[in-house]
C-alpha cells in the first residue's frame, strides 16, 4: 500500500477544470471540504456542475459570512445543482428564476442511493420513493415500474467527475474516519468519482485508525489535502 | 381552545400514539413538542435524517457536547447523539427509513386527501426548499401521522384529493388536529376521536372531503 | 432507547420454529452465532430454509468436529439453502443430488445486494453480474434488462424470518462491533429479517462502542444472545 | 521448462502487469504467487473477498496477529490485515468490486475463449463448490487476466467458445500462460509476447481457436 500525495488546497482547487462535475459531501456544510471550497472561489472556476445534499449556508455556525458551497453559488460559479434541499440557500431560488442556475432535487435517500449505485456498478436503483411525485418527470427517473403489486421509480445511477470529501481525520494511505455527522454521503462519494479529495481537519499516522472503524477506505482515495481544524 | 394551547394539545394526542422503543423521526415545528408528553416509562429512539440513530437534545454553547462543526441536525443547528445512539451514513441512513425500520413519522402538511396522499412540501411559483428526506420518510416509515391545525386562515387542508405537488401517495395512516383523529380507511376518512369542545358538524364543516364517524366515537381527552 | 433481552443461546433457538428462512452471518463460520446453531441442533429445529454465504465448516480451526452452520446440515435439518459457495461442506452436494436439498447459488456481491435491497426498501437490484451465466436461469431472477447498452440482470431482495448475527462485542442497548473479518454479511442481514438476534462474544456497557464506530444499529437488534469468548 | 518452472515463470510474467498502488485480487493457486515476483517499489493493495481492504501475510501459530477465529481469508485459514488496510462488510466491499475499483484479478481457467468469455467454476455432474465471488470479480475487475498452463493433459484450453457455463462472459482482456500472452481483441486472440522455447505454429497447435500474432511480437523473456 503507497502513500497519498498531500495537496494544499489550493492545489486541489487547480485540479477541478470550468465546466467539471463535482460532488461534495456535506450536510448544510457540515462534513465538507470548505477549504477547497474558499480557494475555488478565489480561482473563479465556472460552469461547475454541483451534486451535494443542500447548497451549504449563507452564514456559519458562527456567524462566519458563508459557510461551504454556498459561497460558489453566490459568486455565480455554478451551473447546475443536483441536491435534496436548498431552502437554506435563498440564492439558489433566485438564480434559477432568474434562468442561470439549473437546480435537479431529489429525495434525499434517492440522491444516497443513486450515487451509492453508481460507485458500486450497479444499473440502476428501484425505489418506491417519488412515485406520484415530480420525481417522476427528473432527469434521473427512467420510469415506473410494478414489482409484486407495488409501484417504483426506476432511478440512474449519478457518477462525477471530482468527489471532494469532508473527513475529520485521513491517515497517509487515505483511511479515513468522520466525527459525529460528518459522514453524511462522503462515504457513498468516495466511489462514484474519476479522482477523490479528501479534505481532512487532521492527517494522522497510519494505524491511529482502527482497521475495523475506517469509514472511507484509502483504496478510493487518490489525494489529501489538509484543512482548518475546527 | 386558545390558539396558543391548540399546538400543545397536538402534541399531546401524538405522543399517545408511542410505545417504549418506538423508533420515529420528528417533522419540524409541532412534531418535536411531542416528546415533552410522553407517558412515564416510554422512551423514543429519535431518528435523525442527518446521520444519528438517536438523536440527543440540542446543546447550548458551553456544554460539554456543544460541537457546531461536527454534530448538527438537519436545520443545521448543533445536536448530539442520545446515550447508546450511533452515527450513520446518509445511504445506509436512508436504507433503513425505506426498509421499514422507523416506526413512526410525524410531520405537518400543506394538504392531505382522503387518500392519504400528502403535499408538505413546495407550492409552485412560491420559494423553492426541496424535499430533503420527507419523500423517503412518508414512503418508508411504518406509520405516516400528519399532525397539524385542522385548518389554514380557516380554510380546509383535508381535501378530496391534493391540488399541490405531492409529497408521497397513499402514505398518510392518521391525521390528528384539535379538532378530531381521523383514520385514513379504503373508504375514505373516519372520525374516531372528537375533540369535545367542537361538534361533529363542525369537524365537518372544516373538512373538505367526507368523513364517516365511528361507531364508538370517543373523545380526544381522556 | 431501551435495553433489549439477553436471552440463552437455548431460549433463542427455541423462537425458531419448524420450517422457518434463516439468515446466518458468517463466512466459513467466522462471525456466525454459532452457540445458537449449536441449541438448534439439539432441538432439532426441522425444514430450515438457510440463508448464508456459505454452509460453515465440517472442521473447525482447531479441529473442532463442525463449525456452525455444517451441522445443520449433516443432522438433515435443513431443506434449502441459498448460498455462494458450498464446497466447503461436500454433504449439501451429497445431500442435493440424493434430492432432499434444494441449493439455489448466487454470486457473492449479488446474495449481500439482494439482502441490502430488502432491508433498504429496494425494489430490485440491477447488477451485471450473472449475465450469459446460469443465474440468468435463478429463481431470484427476474430477467436481463439492457441499461445504457450494457446488459444488467434484474435480482429480487431476499428476506427472511430471523436474522442470526455473529458479533464480537453488542452492547445492552444492541448496538453491535465486529472484529476483523466476522463482519461480512452481517451487517446487511441486521436489516432483512423479522426478527434480529445478536449472538456476541462480549456484551458490553453503553458507550463503550464509540457512536461513530457502531456497525449494526442498535434499532436493528430485537434480541442478544452472549455466546463463546474465543 | 521443466513442469515445476512453469507456475512460477508465469507468476513471474504476471507480476509485469502491476504498477505500485495496484487494488489486485488473487485467485487461488497460481495467481498467489505473483507478489512474489514484484518489482521492486511496487507495493499491492490486496484485496480479500472476505471483507479486507489490503489483506496481509497468513500468520502461523504464534505470530501476535494469528486469530483464526476472527481474522481469515476465503479459504477460511488464519490471516490478517496489511499496514494501512482496514476491514469491510460485504455489501461495501463487493460495490467496490463491481464498481472498477479494483484494477486487476488474476485468475485460473478451466476454459477461456476467443471472446474473452470464462469458465473456471463448474463441471456439471461433478461435486458443486459454488462461484462464490468469482462472478462478481470477472465482471467487476478492470482488469480481468487469466493466468493458467496453456494445456490440461495435453487437451487445449483456449477455444473458440466455451463449452462449460460461464463465470462471466468478455470479461477476460489477457491470457498469460506459459507458452505466450494473448490479448483478447474484437479481432480475437492476438499473440503479442512468445516463449522462446515454443514457435508460433507449436502455440497454435495448442490453441483451440485462431491466433493472430502481432506484427511486433516480443519474447516473454526480457
Amino acid at each position: 500500500m503507497a502513500k497519498k500525495p498531500v495537496l494544499t488546497a489550493a492545489e486541489a482547487a487547480k485540479m477541478i477544470p470550468d465546466g467539471a462535475t463535482v460532488m461534495f459531501g456535506g450536510f448544510l456544510a457540515c462534513g465538507q471540504a470548505r477549504a477547497i471550497v474558499k480557494e475555488l472561489v478565489k480561482l473563479g472556476t465556472k460552469d461547475l456542475t454541483l451534486i451535494a445534499n443542500d447548497c451549504g449556508r449563507a452564514v456559519g455556525p458562527k456567524g462566519e459570512e458563508f459557510f461551504g458551497i454556498a459561497e460558489l453559488i453566490h459568486n455565480h460559479q455554478v451551473k447546475r445543482v443536483i441536491a435534496t434541499h436548498v431552502g437554506m440557500t435563498p440564492e439558489v431560488g433566485q438564480q434559477n428564476t432568474e434562468g442561470t442556475l439549473e437546480v435537479n432535487l431529489l429525495p434525499q435517500g434517492t440522491l444516497a442511493e443513486c450515487i451509492r449505485a453508481d460507485g458500486a456498478g450497479l444499473g440502476g436503483v428501484l425505489t418506491p420513493v417519488g412515485v406520484d411525485t415530480m420525481i417522476e418527470d427528473s432527469p434521473f427517473c427512467r420510469g415506473k415500474r410494478t414489482i409484486d403489486g407495488k409501484e417504483y421509480l426506476e432511478m440512474a445511477p449519478i457518477h462525477a467527475d471530482f468527489a471532494l470529501l469532508g473527513t475529520y481525520k485521513c491517515d497517509e494511505f487515505g483511511n479515513c474516519w468522520y466525527k459525529g455527522t460528518m459522514r453524511n454521503f462522503n462515504t457513498v462519494m468516495a466511489t462514484a468519482a474519476d479522482t477523490v479529495i479528501a479534505e481532512c481537519e487532521y492527517i494522522v499516522p497510519v494505524g491511529e485508525i482502527e482497521p475495523e472503524n475506517v469509514h472511507t477506505y484509502g483504496m478510493c482515495v487518490d489525494y489529501i489535502v489538509e484543512g482548518e481544524k475546527m | 381552545m386558545e390558539k396558543s394551547e391548540i399546538k400543545a394539545f397536538i402534541a399531546k394526542r401524538c405522543a399517545k400514539e408511542l410505545k417504549n422503543g418506538d423508533v420515529v423521526n420528528l417533522g419540524i415545528g409541532l412534531p418535536t413538542m411531542i416528546p415533552a408528553y410522553l407517558p412515564e416509562g416510554v422512551e423514543l429512539i429519535i431518528h435523525a435524517e442527518l446521520g444519528i440513530v438517536s438523536a440527543g437534545t440540542s446543546p447550548k454553547e458551553g456544554d460539554p457536547n456543544y460541537d457546531p462543526y461536527h454534530v448538527v441536525d438537519a436545520g443545521g443547528s448543533p445536536s448530539s447523539v442520545a446515550y447508546g445512539g450511533g452515527f450513520i451514513d446518509s445511504a445506509s441512513n436512508f436504507g433503513l427509513i425505506r426498509g421499514g425500520h422507523v416506526d413512526a413519522c410525524f410531520l405537518g402538511a400543506l394538504e392531505v386527501d382522503q387518500e392519504g396522499n400528502l403535499a408538505n412540501w413546495i407550492i409552485p411559483g412560491k420559494k423553492m426548499p426541496g424535499m430533503g428526506g420527507a419523500m423517503d420518510l412518508c414512503v418508508g416509515a411504518r406509520n405516516c401521522i400528519v399532525c397539524m391545525e385542522h385548518t389554514a386562515k380557516g380554510n380546509p387542508k383535508i381535501l378530496e384529493k391534493c391540488r399541490l405537488p405531492l409529497t408521497a401517495s397513499h402514505c398518510v395512516k392518521k391525521i390528528i388536529t384539535e379538532m378530531c383523529v381521523l383514520e385514513v380507511t379504503e373508504n375514505g376518512l373516519v372520525m374516531t376521536e372528537i375533540n369535545p369542545e367542537f361538534t361533529v358538524d363542525q369537524v365537518k364543516a372544516a373538512t373538505a372531503a367526507p368523513i364517516t364517524v365511528a361507531e364508538n366515537l370517543k373523545s380526544m381527552i381522556d
